[in-house]
Parts: structure tokens; sequence; C-alpha cells
């Protein structure tokens, strides 16, 4: 009946969850509410703690049958439990505050006792573990995908819950109703009507969407909606008759195109809902967090059904057509991209914008790393290089003021002697070649070396720059510690065009589209790289440099260039961290940037271009939304560097096996081998 | 190809046109509800090396502001108000994404912070834009308040008065005319070390020896073998306490320095140092703004509570100058609050013009009176020395003169 | 791993070639030449800044100098002590344990507890000699414990997946200890007490006291003493503590050296690392002799960081990160998977550190800068280190 | 009952079958051999016999005892001494260090002794060469340690993997004559080898592997007398 596994597994589990308990963490925790007045942060830990533990210990027993199931759930849980019970025994019996001194300001026992005094806590706290080990067994014991569903919608509202203050605004739930209906008519009259070719059903999702922007334009000009919507409260018939189009237009596209296409458009669809409910309700109460529940467990239950029908239709289009659709859906990825802000929210946005910089970093470090298997753990070097050629570039400095400090040029004087300082866009491309002829330098000298000691020679070059940049000796170049301030956004002016249409890129909203650019150019030159000649040198260099000798490869010059056109990628994005900052100081250029870096092409799959992005969302989007913990975040990032390698050593999007590298390994001569 | 990256590139355009066409204005005011709360965030370095402890400070001084305070009347009715503190991470990148979480939270009247300097730089314009206002208790970079941000104010005195207190204090009350710098390159030590090297040089005394140490090393020996060498009769720190503390130490037990004179400033200052530094301590200069003798006993009634909340000894001075940010803002809301049918409207240019413009406050730090630029800090400087076992003791006080100028007063005993 | 025999022909230069040959043949490496332009560079600024002081009037006295390299000695032996775990598991691994330097956090920071227990409960001043061997064990047995952790959970999962993936489970679990230490035990940097130990009262009579016509001396302090020595004619002020640093680390280093040429284990480890499937054909337990070599290092690096942690009192979670930068640059510089060089490499890297800043004329902040740039320079002329094997590049 | 009885094993490499069904029987005393081309599984076999890669299916008998799941270290000690493919000696330890490597799992210092001065009576070479690093012994002097290694380790069943590989004929000679001795000591033998026909002139026993199965199994001698092994492995036409 009791595995003997249930033990084992259950006693790590408490000593994982004791250990956590021992930082303070509940009563760190205890304050942030998920759900108004109901739910804490820390509640959520705690059934997070209880249910691991029972789901671990339970599916260890899953072919016994569901009593087992339950039992040994339940038994798992109660030994987490009864660790925390413990603790908080020894708590209460002994002072721990000056080992464990997070526990003087956030002790455990007030927080797992739920207000009761100690004893009726603990039981409490039991009843709860055999609860939480009960649900898990029986969760196990359904079928899996009734299992996924509840989990993921779970985690979903839990993360719309501790963003609420964040996302609240960013749309209301008549926008959410309309776009959404529009969207889901102009889906349903193309799946309709799919033996027609998909330019006409395009076009029916744009009448069908006209229709409705008129309708519901004139019913919001007749103050339908009252101040409700944002969307329908938008200036002029026009523009509402067009968004709604395209919106119409953008339901009968999804129709017929990818998994991939769909499982975006259906979250899409259940975060404007969400965050529509959470609009109207203004707060995560009760009511707003079931119906999100349930926005978010339909949605599940839906997508793999859709996506099924979805793919098989694709599938049976003839060719060109799916073509058509192919080129679609990249259009509608772009156009979600192009819009996302205007629903994302300045916070949201902003988060964009970083991991977009660290995208491009990581595609840049990929061409070193993934392609030419060169281990470099010092690649903030050049990102910094990148942010301070534009620093000094875009101020009055030595060197834009002929040689003389700033500092000795009195105020007024700066506009005339200054007269070297450059716009952004005159500086990014200095800044990218910079880069690009310090990854030379650094390589000439570090190429010949091997593995591990270029990574700690690397490692050393990132560190050298940044102490550079902070030590006193070079300050009137790069400021000390103080840093280059007050450095122009970017501006694109084209008052020529229309007196009012100059822009300046110093937003989260306007530097979005920077960046985006960004990495639509490094993605497409680090692919097109990659089918070259030189990227099939660089594969073949991570294969076998010895082979890749031998088959007349110039090994300096292909590990050069691949350092340099990495280097200058970074360089790119560090020239608009730094007009995004507005000012630039050496902390920002620590070891850790690199890390990130190298962490999120690994994360994300080595050499693969998708896994680069989901890399960056995961290990620097999610850490800046889970913002929340604030101490705990470096802790998780640590565990979730550890548990995904663990888990997919191979990163979680590997690239492609492609017929370029089978052709390397194949050309391979026999005495490779030997 | 390219023709394709045009075509993107169009497209961008375009859509940067459309969003900034729809992006919404900020909201000029917040509103709260009848059973709402009033939302001040709070920003500051709570996770990281060295820095979270005066993070700490800062986030416990607010929560103790609200605790004297955990409500404002507007209009007769009162408020709840509750904080929000985040990790600013000490860093740029942390104060930008800070302020972009805030501007993006409507509910938020006002922000305790940045604490360091670079995150108060990066956070400013985006504040500003969005119209909201911040009273940092800790950004202490002499060109902030001159960089014409219009939604950044400051609780806490500019290292350029500090630093001058100190030159001063070293040339006139100690009477020492030949003094030795390190910095451990944070804005903040680097700053205040310029000012001291600048100020000292202009009353007439000379700078022997200027050097700077990396946070994290632990074997600053050779380097004070060097300063040593040039043989300073003062040393001058722009830091915190963990480096400062293993200079007096390292000064004292293994390079002959022990006569040499160690001064540094509000980031030594506090329970940590003396702890760190054990009876190294004794004999080391700090400063800081001090409050007047009026509130002198407050200020001792709020560290005792403090600690007794808390059950640790704050690291720092900051959490005094957190406590009067958090009382400003308070105060600001209650005087530009408007109540209509129960719900309360600040409007934000209103607060910031108030926040600007506040004469005569009454804070634990002293009297503040803001200038208009931003600067709101006290005027005293104290300066106190460690005892053996840890404690100060005052021992001069600078404040602003006529014209400009500084007078240092040595006090009696 | 460790050995510095020769290889036969893969060295150039050691039989019969004229040194003008040899010469001839570094110059015709433009890479090299640099190198050596860099180097008679650094020669002639050091010259001349020693000659430039002198004329300042600010003489470089030979006592200052051979104070500082006694620090950097001291520094260096913390380094070596902990290169040496890089290197043992460099060694049999091939991969840098990155949370190695966590390892010798640990073992300051566990070591505190234990020192804070003796000095409460009075023992650290009735037996210092038994609280500090308690203090040293303790450190030993956290570091041991943690590296034993480590690499059951993210390392041995991995054997044999690509090189990066373990690298990067090393930096996480890096990041999770610090922040767990952090976590678990506050923010707040502890103290070490202040330890006065004495010895031998008979040999070295110094703070003695006359009681009841008697007099009785306490001895030489270890820790914590400051002594005037007279040293070839000149008058020095050294603490001992460097010394006793300095010669632990050359004790335990040989005790280490002993292990792994002499022991059985030791045998296993060299075959290990040379051969993991033929080790187990031999009926070698692959992954218990990895597990000893993590155990030796880490017991090393718990050590390490007690010691370092006695003579400069503060501890806290992040300790490790900078002197672990800096062992493992020393492991390389000395050859990595060397134990010679790995200790030759922390002292040599703890002395330069010391003393350059000084002799360049430089901010001390830049010495880092140096340290590095050194380990480009070494590397331009021996690309496997200083006591690597040519053979090794191979492995690399 | 066999010294040592292989049952229809099985063995992956990731998702290459490279044992399709695997059966040898070797009786105590015996010397067996797999010959085979390149690539038909002769290796894979003793490797999986001594644990390094686990049979997916199928089952080892040792003396009747199952040692299918028993890791490799282990498996040392019950007897079973394979001598791997290409000489795989310690380059970086002295030939004696080697020597004593093969006797890991032994603690009996005084039998140990003994057990290296009967290896230097057999292969008297190595003890001129007993300090000498093993990356500096020639090629039929490394074949000599690597086989003098796995006398150490007292084998009850010796598996030696091709060890005429890249010898000169002279050498190889001497090697077969070093082999035949052994066994004569009583030590049973199981012989991988290209060199089929000098294979089969030892062996009692043979077996011809082809794509991971076992295509023939018969007496050495009549294996010998075979057409179409004559034709494939032994080189005429």
């Amino acid at each position: 009946m009791i595995a003997s596994s249930t033990f084992r597994q259950g006693s790590y589990a408490a000593a994982v969850a004791i250990l956590l308990a021992l930082t303070g963490v509940f009563g760190k925790l205890d304050e942030r509410q998920v759900v108004t007045g109901a739910i804490t942060l820390s509640m959520v830990l705690l059934a997070i703690m209880l249910c691991g533990a029972g789901l671990m210990t339970a599916s260890r027993v899953k072919e016994r049958g569901i009593v087992a199931m339950l039992f040994n759930g339940i038994l798992g849980s109660l030994i987490v439990g009864a660790g925390l019970a413990l603790v908080m025994l020894v708590e209460n019996a002994i002072d721990l505050t000056f080992v464990f001194a997070e526990l003087k300001t956030d002790p455990i026992t007030p927080v797992l006792t739920f207000g009761q005094t100690l004893s009726s806590g603990i039981i409490l706290l039991l009843v709860l573990s055999a609860l939480a080990g009960a649900i898990s067994g029986a969760l196990l014991s359904i079928p899996s995908e009734a299992r996924q569903i509840i989990l993921l919608s779970l985690a979903l509202t839990a993360s719309v819950g501790l963003l609420e203050a964040q996302i609240k605004s960013i749309n209301t739930l008549p926008d959410a109703l309309a776009v959404v209906g529009v969207l889901g008519t102009g889906y349903l009259v193309a799946i309709n009507q799919m033996q027609r070719s998909s330019l006409v059903r395009l076009g029916l999702g744009l009448g069908i969407g006209a229709i409705v922007g008129i309708v519901l334009g004139l019913i919001a000009n007749g103050g339908g909606f009252g101040t409700g919507s944002r969307l329908l409260s938008a200036p002029g018939i026009l523009s509402q008759v067009i968004v709604f189009a395209l919106i119409g237009g953008m339901g009968s596209a999804v129709a017929a195109t990818q998994r991939n296409i769909h499982n975006g458009t259906l979250f899409v669809v259940g975060f404007l809902l969400s965050i529509g409910v959470l609009n109207w309700q203004n707060s995560m109460n009760w009511i707003a967090t079931l119906l999100i529940l349930i926005v978010f467990a339909t949605l599940f239950w839906l997508m793999p059904r859709l996506t099924a029908e979805a793919s098989s239709r694709f599938e049976t289009q003839p060719r060109p057509e799916r073509q058509v659709n192919q080129r679609f859906s990249l259009l509608i990825v772009l156009l979600v991209m192009l819009v996302a802000p205007l629903f994302l929210g300045q916070y949201i946005t902003s988060i964009f914008d970083l991991v977009g910089l660290y995208i491009i970093m990581g595609i840049g470090l990929n061409i070193a790393v993934g392609y030419t298997g060169l281990l470099v753990l010092g690649f903030v070097a050049f990102f910094a290089l990148g942010a301070y050629t534009v620093g000094t570039l875009t101020t009055p400095s030595l060197l834009t003021c002929g040689g003389i400090l700033p500092a000795d040029i009195a105020r007024a004087d700066i506009p005339t002697i200054c007269t070297g300082v450059m716009t952004f866009w005159q500086a990014w491309p200095i800044a990218v070649i910079v880069s690009m002829l310090a990854g030379v330098v650094l390589g000439i000298p570090v190429l010949r070396l091997r593995g591990d000691y270029l990574a700690i020679v690397t490692l050393g070059f990132g560190e050298i720059i940044r102490l550079i940049t902070l030590s006193g000796d070079f300050k009137p170049i790069f400021g000390g510690a103080q840093g280059i301030g007050n450095i122009p956004v970017p501006v694109v002016d084209l008052t020529f065009l229309n007196p009012a249409w100059r822009f300046e890129l110093g937003s989260a909203f306007n530097i979005y589209y920077l960046i985006l650019f960004g990495i639509v150019i490094t993605a497409f030159v680090a692919y097109r790289l990659g089918s070259t000649r030189l990227g099939r040198a660089w594969r073949a260099i991570r294969a076998d440099e010895d082979v890749a000798r031998a088959m007349g490869i110039n090994l300096t010059r292909a590990k050069l260039l691949s350092f340099a056109v990495g280097a200058g990628f970074a360089g790119l994005g560090g020239a608009i961290f730094g007009s995004w900052l507005q000012g630039i100081f050496p902390n920002s250029f620590t070891v850790l940037v690199s890390i990130n870096v190298l962490a999120l092409i690994i994360i994300g799959g080595l050499g693969s271009i998708p896994g680069v992005m989901l890399g960056a969302v995961i290990l620097v989007g999610l850490p800046e939304i889970l913002r929340e913990l604030q101490d705990y975040r470096l802790l998780a990032f640590g565990v979730l560097l550890v548990v995904v390698m663990l888990a997919r050593p191979e990163g979680l999007i590997p690239p492609p096996v492609r017929r370029l590298s089978e052709q390397v390994d194949s050309a391979t001569p026999q005495q490779g081998k030997a | 190809m390219v023709r394709r990256l045009l075509v993107v590139f169009v497209l961008l355009l375009i859509a940067a046109l459309g969003v900034t066409a729809y992006a919404q204005d900020a909201a000029p005011s917040v509103t709260v509800t009848a059973d709402g709360q009033v939302v001040i965030g709070l920003a500051a370095a709570l996770s990281g090396e060295g820095l979270a402890p005066f993070g700490e400070d800062i986030q416990r001084g607010a929560e103790l502001a609200l605790e004297d305070r955990p409500t404002v009347t507007v209009g007769g009715i009162e408020f709840p108000v509750s904080l929000d503190p985040q990790d600013d991470q000490c860093s740029a990148e942390g104060g930008q994404a800070i302020a972009n979480r805030f501007v993006s939270d409507a509910s938020v009247v006002a922000i305790v912070g940045p604490m360091c300097s670079s995150a108060c730089r990066a956070a400013a314009p985006i504040l500003d834009e969005a119209g909201y206002s911040s009273v940092s208790p800790s950004c202490t970079a002499p060109d902030l308040s001159t960089s014409e941000f219009s939604s950044f104010n400051r609780a806490v005195v500019s290292d350029a008065f500090q630093g001058r207190v100190a030159a001063q204090f070293i040339f006139d009350v100690l009477g020492l005319t030949s003094i030795a710098t390190i910095h451990d390159g944070s804005a903040y030590g680097e700053g205040l070390v310029n000012v001291v090297t600048a100020s000292f040089e202009a009353l007439g005394g000379s700078v022997v020896a200027a050097d700077a140490v990396n946070v994290g090393d632990t074997d600053f020996r050779g380097l004070l073998e060097d300063i040593v060498a040039a043989e300073p009769e003062l040393i001058y720190f722009g830091g915190f306490a963990a480096e400062g503390a293993r200079l007096v130490q390292q000064l004292k037990n293994d390079v002959d320095g022990g006569e040499i004179v160690f001064m540094g400033a509000d980031g030594i200052k506090g329970g940590e140092f003396p702890g760190l530094a054990g009876a190294d301590a004794e004999g080391v200069y700090t400063s800081s703004s001090i409050p007047s003798d009026a509130n002198k006993e407050a200020v001792d009634a709020l560290l005792a509570r403090y600690t007794e909340k808390y059950g640790i000894e704050p690291t720092g001075p900051f959490q005094v100058n957190s406590y009067d940010a958090t009382n400003m803002i308070l105060d600001a809301i209650e005087a530009v609050g408007v109540v209509t049918d129960g719900t309360l409207t600040v409007d934000r240019a209103a607060l910031s013009e108030y926040l600007r413009s506040i004469e005569g406050f009454e804070g634990l730090t002293g009297t503040l009176n803001c200038d208009g630029t931003g600067e709101c800090s006290a005027a005293d400087i104290g300066i106190d020395i460690y005892a053996a076992d840890g404690s100060l003791s005052t021992v001069a006080v600078g404040s602003p003169g006529d014209d400009n100028s500084i007078v240092v007063t040595a006090s009696e005993g | 791993m460790a050995s510095t025999a020769s290889q036969p022909a893969t060295t150039s230069g050691g039989d019969g070639v004229s040194l003008a040959q040899r010469i001839i043949k570094l110059l015709r490496n433009p890479l090299q030449v640099a190198g050596l332009v860099i180097v008679i560079f650094l020669v002639w600024t050091i010259i001349q800044n020693l000659t430039g002081l002198a004329a300042a009037g600010r003489p470089l006295s030979v006592e200052r100098i051979i104070r500082v390299i006694i620090f950097g000695l001291a520094q260096g032996s913390i380094y070596a002590l902990i290169a040496l775990g890089y290197t043992l598991v460099y060694g049999i691994l091939s991969m840098i344990n990155f949370a190695h330097s966590e390892v010798f956090m640990s073992g300051a920071y566990i070591g505190f507890f234990a020192i804070h227990w003796a000095e409460q409960s009075g023992l650290l001043y009735s037996n210092t000699a038994l609280a500090l061997l308690i203090t040293v064990t303790v450190g030993m047995a956290a570091a041991v414990t943690i590296a034993v952790l480590l690499e059951r959970i993210a390392y041995r999962p991995l054997r044999g997946a690509p090189r990066l993936v373990p690298l990067i489970t090393a930096i996480g679990a890096s990041i999770a200890l610090q922040q767990i230490f952090l976590r678990l035990f506050g923010s707040a940097t502890r103290v070490y007490p202040e330890v006065n130990f004495y010895v031998l009262p008979q040999l070295f009579r110094l703070e003695c006291e006359t009681i009841d016509g008697a007099e009785i001396c306490k001895g030489m302090d270890l820790i914590n003493g400051r002594y005037d020595v007279q040293l070839l004619g000149m008058e020095l002020q050294l603490r001992p503590i460097f010394f006793v640093v300095f010669f632990l680390a050359v004790l335990m280093m040989a005790i280490l050296w002993y292990i792994v040429r002499r022991t059985k284990i030791g045998k296993a480890m060299r075959a290990v690392a040379e051969d993991r499937k033929t080790a187990s054909l031999m009926g070698i337990n692959v992954d218990r002799v990895i597990v000893s070599t993590f155990i030796l290092g880490a017991a090393l690096a718990g050590a390490a960081g007690v010691l370092f942690a006695l003579y400069n009192t503060q501890v806290s979670p992040f300790m490790g990160f900078t002197p672990g930068i800096k062992a493992f640059t020393a492991a390389v510089i000395g050859g990595i998977g060397n134990i010679p060089g790995a200790m030759f490499g922390g002292l040599f890297l703890g002395v330069t550190e010391s003393l350059a800043p000084t002799l360049l004329g430089m901010s001390s902040q830049l010495e880092d800068v140096i340290v590095f740039g050194l380990l480009i320079l070494v590397l331009i002329f021996r690309p496997t280190g200083i006591f690597g094997e040519v053979l090794s590049e191979k492995k690399a | 009952m066999s010294l040592l009885e292989v049952h229809d094993i099985h063995t992956f490499y990731g998702k290459i079958h490279a044992l399709k069904g695997i059966s040898i029987k070797v009786e105590q005393g015996q010397i067996v051999t797999l010959i085979g081309s390149n690539g038909a599984g002769k290796s894979t076999t003793l490797n999986t016999i001594c644990g390094i890669t686990p049979a997916a299916e199928g089952k080892i008998l040792l003396d009747g005892q199952d040692i299918t799941r028993v890791p490799a270290h282990q498996i040392v000690t019950r007897g079973v001494i394979q001598s791997p493919e290409g000489r795989k000696i310690f380059m970086r330890l002295t030939v004696r260090e080697n020597l004593e490597m093969g006797a890991f799992t032994r603690n009996d210092k005084a039998e140990i002794a003994r057990d290296m001065d009967f290896v230097f009576t057999r292969l008297p070479r190595l003890k001129e060469r007993i300090w000498q690093l093993g990356g500096t012994l020639s090629g039929g002097e490394q074949q000599m340690l690597a086989i003098g290694r796995a006398l150490m380790a007292r084998p009850r069943i010796l598996l030696l993997d091709e060890p005429s590989m890249g010898l000169a004929p002279l050498l190889v000679e001497e090697i077969f004559n070093i082999i035949k001795g052994i066994n004569e000591q009583g030590v049973t033998i199981l012989l991988v080898e290209q060199n089929a026909l000098m294979a089969l002139e030892i062996a009692n026993q043979g077996y011809v592997l082809q794509s991971g199965e076992v295509k023939l199994a018969d007496d050495a001698d009549k294996l010998l007398d075979n057409d179409e092994v004559r034709k494939l492995y032994l080189g005429e036409v």
C-alpha cells in the first residue's frame, strides 16, 4: 500500500519546503494578495509545496490504482505538512533567529497557523496537507488532459492576479468582447467557407469586421457604451471600421493556419477576456478569479480540438493555398507584434523592450557559441563598448569637443565647441564597428585557445572593459563611476512630411519599434549567414576543429569573423540600450549580463534563433514579471537554470538538424574518426 | 530580400506612428474610491550584494511612517494608505523598470525612492513624462537636482554639500592639511570624493594620494601600503560599511597606519560599520544630515522602535530620510487632494508642484525647505566620531552660511 | 590530471635546440612578438616608476615591497587552495565547476556558526586550539556536504551531455547557493570574532607579565599578533597569520599531492581522469572516484574559507565570487588540471595582484585588469598554462 | 554449466540497434573467439558483458548467476576482466601503476606482488620499463601491458578486444603466443579478433558475427574449414 518511494520523495520535498520556510518566505509573501482579501501569495506557495509533494509521491504508484494514489498522495503531502509543523514547533521552542536571520522579521508561525493558536494551527495545517494530498491523488487519477487544463488555468489565473495592478487598465470588457466577437465571427465564417479560396475568405472576414465596426461605431456614437470602452470611443467611425475590419480579417486568416498561430491567437483571446473581466470588476475578487479561471479552462479545453481541426484543414489545402496561408500567418504575427504595445501597457512593453535587447545579444552570442562553438563568457564587453561608444559620441565629451573636457567649457559655449556631437543614427554604426573591431582585437590572441581557456579569458576581458570604464584613470572619456548621463534619445524627424511628425524614441512604446527592427535585422542576418559558405565553415569548426582545418577552412579567419559578427550584434544592442536608458553606468555591465545571455541561448537551444527568443522571454521576461518575489527572483533563476538543463539538456527549442550539418558530417574524412 | 526588409521597416514606422497617436496620455490625476487605498510606491534595492540592507532600512522607514500615520484625511474622510515596495536593484535598468511599472499602475500616487543615484537618473525621465512625483531618501548625486527633472525630489542632503562640510571640517576643525582619498567605485563614493577633493584643495589643503577599491575585494593591504607611504594625515573614504571596515582594520593592523585618521560619510554611518570593524572603528569620523536638537529625541525614539519591531539595528542612516520622504508625500496628498462624493482625487501636477515648494516641513532630519529644483534636504550636516563601543558622538555641525559659504562649528565637550 | 611528466616530442625546444633558434622561433609568431613588446614595456614602466618615485622623494623601500609580497603570498595561498578544487574537478570531468566559489563561501559561512558558538561558550578562550580545530572541521564538513550535493544533483545526471550544459547548471547552482545562503542567514554581513591564539610560550617570550616574581609569557599570537622582526638587517612589522596561511596551504597541497600520487584512490583518480571507461573495466567505481575528487577539492576550499575568514573577519554569501574567479584564473595560468600549477598560479596571482598596482603606478581599481591581462599574456606564450602539458590542448 | 552464458542480448546505442539477439557460451578453460567485420558488434558484445553498455534485453549468466544488471565495476570483482580495444592503457601512469590499477579491486598486498612477478615472468619486457610512463611504451609493449594489467585482476574469464590491432606481424605472433600461454595457465579467454585466421587457430570455439547477429557458431577448426568463412574472413578467393 505504502510505496517506499513515498517516504523518500516526501522527505526530499519536505527538506526543500523546510529550507524555503527558514528563509522567511511565508512571512515575506504573506502581504501580497493574489485574490483580493482571500488568497495570498504565501498560501499559493504552500499549496504548490503540498500539492507538489502529493503529485510526486502519487505519480510513483500510478499503476496501482486510485486508492494507492490517494493514499500515497496524502502521505506525501502530510510529510511536507509535518515538516513545516516541526519547524514551527522548533521556532517556538528555541530562538532560531540568530542563525536564520530572516525569521526575525518574518516568522513562520503566524502565517502557517492562519491566525490560530499554535496547536490548532498545526492541526489545521495537517488537515490542509491531507486535503492537498487527496486533491493531488485525485488529480492524478483523472485523464491527463483534464489535469493539464486545471493546472495550467490555475497557473495563468494566478499570474493575472500577480500582475493585477499593472495590467488591469490595459483593456476593458466591452473592448475585449467586441474584439473577440469579431475575431470569432470572422473565424467561423471562414470555416464555413472553407471550399473557397483563401483570398475570398479573407475578404469575407474583412467585410464582416467592417460591418460590425460600423454598427458598433454607431452605437458608440450614440453613447451606447458610456465611457467603458476605449476602442469604441476612438475618434471617428472610419478608424473603428478599419480596426474591426482588420480584426475580422485576422479571424478568417487564422482559420486555416498551423497550430502555433492558432494557439497564439487563443492565448491572446484568453488574456483579452480575462483582463476585461479584471477591469470590469476593478480588482481580483472572487468573481473575477472564477470567471478568469473559467475563461482559461475553456481555452485550454478548446485548444487541442481547434488546432487539430485547423492543422487538418491546413494540410488538405492545395499547395499554393498553403503558401498564401503561411504568408498570412507571418503577416499576422508581425501585425500582432506591431500593435502589441497598444494593448500591453507601458510596463509590459518595457519588459518586452528588455527582452528584445537580450534577444539581439543572444542572436549575436549564438553565432559565436551556437554556430562556431566558441565558449564566450565575457560577451557583456561588446555590449558595453556599443553603449559607451554611443554614449561618448552623442554627448559632449573629449571626443566630440575637440579634445577639451566638457567640464572646462562654459555651459553656453558647449554647442559651439562640441560640434562633434552626433545623433543616434550617426553613432550606432560606429558603435557596431567598434564592437566588431574589439572582437577582432580580442580574438587574435585568444582564438588559438580552446574551450575553457577561451571562456576564462573572455570572462576576464569582460571584467577588464567594465573596470576600465569604471576607473578614475579613464574618467575623462568614460565618466568613471558617474557614467555618462543625458544621452539623447533617438529621434525620427519627419517634419518635412508633416510638422507634427517628430518622434523621440524615448518611451517604452517607441523604443519598442527600434528594438523590434533590430531583432528583425539581426535574426535575418544570422539566419542568412548560417546558410552561407561561412556558416558551413562555422559549423564544421564546431563539429571538429582539426577536421575543419583538414577540409581547408581558414580557422583564424572563420573564427574571427564569427567573433566579430557576434560582437557587432552585441554592440548594436548596447547602442540601443545606452540611448534608451539615457545614461550609462559601469555597473550595468557586470558578468551577470554575460551569464544571462549565455544561459538564455543554451536554455533556448544552442544554435536556434526561436530558441534564443524563448530563452530571453523565460530568463529575462519572467524575472521581471516576478519582481514581486523580490529576493527570490535570483534564487528562482538559479534553480531554473539547473532544472531546465536537467530536464532538457538540448534546450527548449533545439535547432532543426540542418542538411548542411549532415553534409559536414558525411564529408568528415575517415581519419577524423581514428 | 532587402525589399522585404524595407517593407518591414515601413510597417514598423507606420505602427510606431499609430502607437504614438493612440498612446493614451497619462491620467493627470489619481482617484481613490471610498473603500479604496492610497498607494505609495517604494523603490529601493531589496536584493543583491551589499546594498540590500540599506534598501530594507528605507522600506522599514516608510513602514514606520505609515504605522504612525495609517491614513490620510482629506475633506474629513480618512483613506487608508498602503505601500507597494519594489526592488530597484540599485541600478539604472532597475530604476527604469520600476518607473515603468509604477507609471502603468494608475493607483500609485507618488513614489518614495529610488535608492541609488543611477536608478534615480534612469527613472526620472519616465516619471516626468507620466507626471508622477518621487521623493528619494538617498539619491545624493549633486547633478540630479540640476538636470531639470520635474519628478525628482530628495529628502537627503546632496553630496555636494556633505562633501564641502567634510572638507571644511578636516581643514578647519581638525586642522589637517594633507589627506588621501579612497572610493569604492560606486557613483556615490566617487562623487563624494570628487567634491571633497575639490573643496579641500580650494581651501588650501593637498590631496597626496587618491585610489579606489572594487566592491567585493578583500585585500587592500597593498593599496594601503602605497597610501601610507604618501604620509597623509587623514584618509577620506567614499563608500559603504563593508569596504570601509576592511580598510580601517587593515590600516590599523597590517600596515603602519595607526596614526592616520579615517573618515567616511553616511555610507559608513549606522550600526553596521562598528559591527564589522570591531574595536578598530574607534576614532573613525562619519557625517550625515542630522536632526535639529528639537528632533533628536524623536529620532532616537524612531530608531528604538525600528530595533524593537524588526529585531535588528538599522544598517545605515536612511530610514530616517525615508520616514521624512513618506510624510512629505502624505502631507502633499492631504494638501492637494480633493474629495467629491466620497472619492478622493489627487491631481498629479498639483502634487508635484506642492512637493517642490514645501517650506518649513518639520521632519526628523530637520526642517526641510524645497528650493524648487527638487532639493529638500535639511540644512545641517553633523560630523560624528565612533567610540570604542560603536556609539557615536557629534563633534561638529556644518550648516549653510551666507553667500553659498559653509559654517562648521565644533561642538563643545 | 596531475602530472608534470614530460611528454616526448611534444614540447618544443627541450632537445638540443640552441637558444638562438628558440628565440628566432619565438619571433616568427607575430603574436608572441606583440606579447614580448608588452612585457618589455611593462618592465620599462616598472623601472620608470621605481626611479620616478625615488626622484619624487618617496622611495619604494625594500621593506615595503617585502611586506606587500607577504600579503600577496597569503592571499595567493587562499587562491591556490581554491584553485586546487577547480583543477581537480577539471582534471577528472573536464568541466568548470563554477559553483566551487560557493563551496568556499559555505565553508567560511558555516564555520562562522561554529566559531560563534565557541566564543559564546567560552571554548574559544579556554581552549583556542580545539575551538579552531572544530571551526575548521565544521567549515570543511559544510563545504564537503555542499559539494557532494552539487555533484549528485547538478552534475551527475548530465554526464555525457554536451559540455556547455553542466557549465550552465554549475552557474545556476552557484547563483542558487548564494541566494539560499543569503535568504537563510540574512543579508547582514557576519563577522568572525577576534581570536588570539598563543603558541610556544617557551620559545617566544612575548607579552609577558610578572606574577609573584615569576615571568609568565603567553607566547606568540598566531592570528592577531603583530611583531617587529629583524630580517636581513631590516626592521619589519609582521603578522604571523600570513605565514600560517601560507604554510598551511603548502602543507595541504603536499598532502593532496601525496594522496593523488601515492594512494590507491589517488591513482584511481588519475586513471578516471584519463579514461573513464577503461577505469571502470579495472573495477573502479567511477562515480565514487568522482565524488572523492569533489570531496578533496571541497575540503581544501572549506579550510581555505575558514582561514580566509580568520584574518579577514567578514563573511557574506557573496564573498566567494571574487576569490573564485581569481582562483580559476590562477588555475588556468598554472595550467588547469595540474596540481603544482594551481598552487603556483595562486601564489603568483596573489603576489602580482598586490604588488603590480604599486610597481606600475596604476590605481588598485585596475588590479583585476592586470590580473586578466597577465592571464592573456601567459596564454599567448603558453596556450595551456605555465605547467600545462601541450598534450592537454587536445582535450581542452 | 558453462562459465559464461550469453542469452539473446539486445543492446542499443541511442536509437541504433547494435546487438540483435546474440547468444554465446564459453566453457571453463577454453579460448572462444568472436570474428566478424567492422561494426558487426564484436566489441559491443564484450562491453555488454562487462556492463559498460548494458543490455536492453536478454540475460548474461556467469556460473549460472545473472550479471546482466550488475554495474561495470562490480562485474570486475566477479572475475570478468576486459582488456579493451586499442590498448587503452593509462598513458600518464607508470607501468607499475598501470598494473596496480589492474589489481584495483583486490586488497591482498602479498598476492598482488606475487601476481606482478608472475606478469613479469610472462611479459619480461614490461619489467625493464617498470618506472616508465605508459605513454612512452611502443605499441607492442602497450598491448602487453594491457594484457598484463588484465591478468593482475586474476580473471576467471579474460575478454580480449583486438589484441593484435595495429601491431607488426612479428609482434602479433608474440602476442598470440602470450595469449595461448595464459590460457594454458587456466584462464578462460573470450577473444575478439579481426585477424580471424590466427584467432581461430588458437581458439576452441568460434562465433561469426554479422550486423549484430550470430551468423555461424562452431568449433574453431570447423570454422577454419568453412568455405564461407574462408572466403569472407580469411581473405581467400
